[in-house]
């Protein structure tokens, strides 16, 4: 599939907003907003698999974005837990 | 059809434009949370709508994604959010003193 | 247009990587080792392998991640406190 | 995470609904209603069902009545139309210079009983216009508010960030 002129400038968008959630993550001044960014960074990583999905035209690629998805919260879910578990 | 599917497509990607730049913008852990996960999620949702309509074949691979996302990004962001509360960072305050409602906040739980 | 895609990657991949060699709160270093993991994914869709880029989301983004966090956590690393030295370097 | 509120145990019906929502994600995962599908959904949900066993104890909050469909439909009419302007309010504030907040942290009050029901409902309020669930608990959620007015008390702030939910939740779990 070929994309036109409003998928690529979707795709524009959703490269900068990776972009901008990088620049949250390298300069968020404590580890909390890291966490956030990495959070953030996860959803919009799998809006972007799903898009790759859609500019290669394959179903397969779908299950990669499920499985990502997934895993992606069960990290962060655990991250946060131990933050949780582990204040002094 | 295509249009339809196109314009949704750059509304889903909008809106996760819009929650990056607000986890950008936003003083404070609390609200860059709030920003990040709604409008990101929201952003999901239109664009798995777009892709969809695109390929409609693949609904129902898609409805799974969707649903997984509804319901996992606000968990995921409530247990950071509480983690980081319960660690005892504060809210950010805005700066003049009379739209710094204090009689609401309970102090019993900080550690 | 997947020459662009694979650009924005590598900057995301770089940036992390560096910063998990920087950055001195554990927490937020593993938070990075996981967005290192991203990316990877990421690039391994963009070169046409779905079944290394599940692998790698499993390991990478899901599994790594949560053993660090469980084996900072029983070595008693785990202190958000760490965050303040973390805010006077940035 | 929430031990205060006590779940009941879980009935046959209960298990039922388990099997029929763990074969319907299979068929939707799977993309195909072949005999043989049929068949490795309903063996699947059976088996993941006997192997969780005891810790189903979380679905018992779950309304088994003929109008819960109905009220579940509804529920997510309310919550798209909040979520979408929740993400309008939220897209104002990142998009206006000053950015205009006033944040504080609330208590709301919740008549749910169950864990699964407390759960939706603190879903829902992280998604809606400008509130984030923090903790639970008991049958308090605090929930930070970015555009808290001054002075605003457990009632006022109930009312105006969950009552529309909880009144459509109510309807399909407990």
């Amino acid at each position: 599939m070929t994309p036109n002129l409003l998928e690529t400038l979707a795709a524009i968008l959703l490269g900068a907003a990776l972009l901008i959630a990088l620049v949250r993550f390298v300069l968020g001044p404590t580890a909390p907003d890291r966490v956030v960014a990495a959070d953030t960074l996860t959803v919009i990583t799998t809006i972007a698999i799903a898009g790759l999905a859609l500019v290669l035209a394959s179903p397969v690629y779908l299950d990669v974005a499920l499985v990502f998805g997934v895993l992606a919260f069960v990290g962060v879910v655990a991250i946060a837990r131990a933050i949780e578990g582990g204040r002094s | 059809m295509r249009l339809i599917a196109d314009l949704f497509l750059l509304i889903g990607s909008a809106f996760a434009f819009l929650g990056a730049l607000g986890l950008l913008r936003m003083p404070d852990v609390y609200n860059r949370i709030q920003a990040g996960t709604k409008a990101v999620t929201l952003g999901a949702l239109a664009f798995l709508i777009g892709a969809a309509l695109l390929f409609p074949q693949w609904w129902a691979k898609l409805l799974c994604i969707l649903g997984f996302i509804l319901f996992t990004s606000p968990v995921s962001s409530s247990t950071i959010a509480r983690a980081i509360y319960l660690s005892g960072v504060k809210p950010w305050q805005a700066r003049a003193p009379e739209s710094g409602p204090v009689s609401a906040e309970p102090t019993e739980g900080r550690p | 247009m997947i020459t662009w895609v694979a650009l924005v990657v590598v900057v995301l991949m770089l940036a992390s990587a560096v910063a998990v060699l920087l950055l001195r709160s554990f927490v937020a270093a593993v938070a990075a080792s996981s967005v290192v993991g991203l990316g990877l994914t990421v690039l391994f869709v963009l070169m046409r392998a779905p079944d290394v880029a599940m692998t790698e989301a499993a390991v990478g983004a899901g599994l790594s991640g949560v053993i660090l966090a469980l084996a900072l956590r029983r070595l008693g690393l785990w202190h958000i406190e760490a965050a303040a030295e973390d805010r006077d370097r940035a | 995470m929430n031990h205060t509120s006590a779940d009941p145990r879980p009935s046959v019906g209960h298990y039922l609904f388990s099997v029929l929502v763990l074969a319907l994600l299979w068929l939707l995962l799977a993309g195909s209603l072949k005999a043989a599908e049929l068949t490795a959904a309903f063996a699947v949900g059976a088996v993941v069902t006997a192997m969780t066993g005891s810790r189903l104890a979380v679905l018992a909050g779950v309304r088994l009545s003929p109008l819960a469909p109905l009220h579940l439909l509804r529920y997510l009419a309310v919550f798209l139309f909040a979520l979408v302007r929740a993400n309008l309010d939220m897209a104002r504030r990142v998009l206006s210079p000053s950015l205009p907040l006033r944040p504080a942290v609330v208590e709301v009050e919740t008549r749910l009983r169950s864990s699964l029901g407390r759960m939706l409902l603190a879903n829902s309020i992280t998604l809606t216009p400008g509130t984030l669930a923090v903790d639970v608990r008991g049958d308090r959620i605090l929930v930070h508010w970015v555009d808290c007015a001054p002075g605003t008390d457990l009632d006022q702030a109930t009312r105006a960030i969950s009552h529309a939910f909880e009144r459509h939740i109510r309807g399909f779990l407990k």
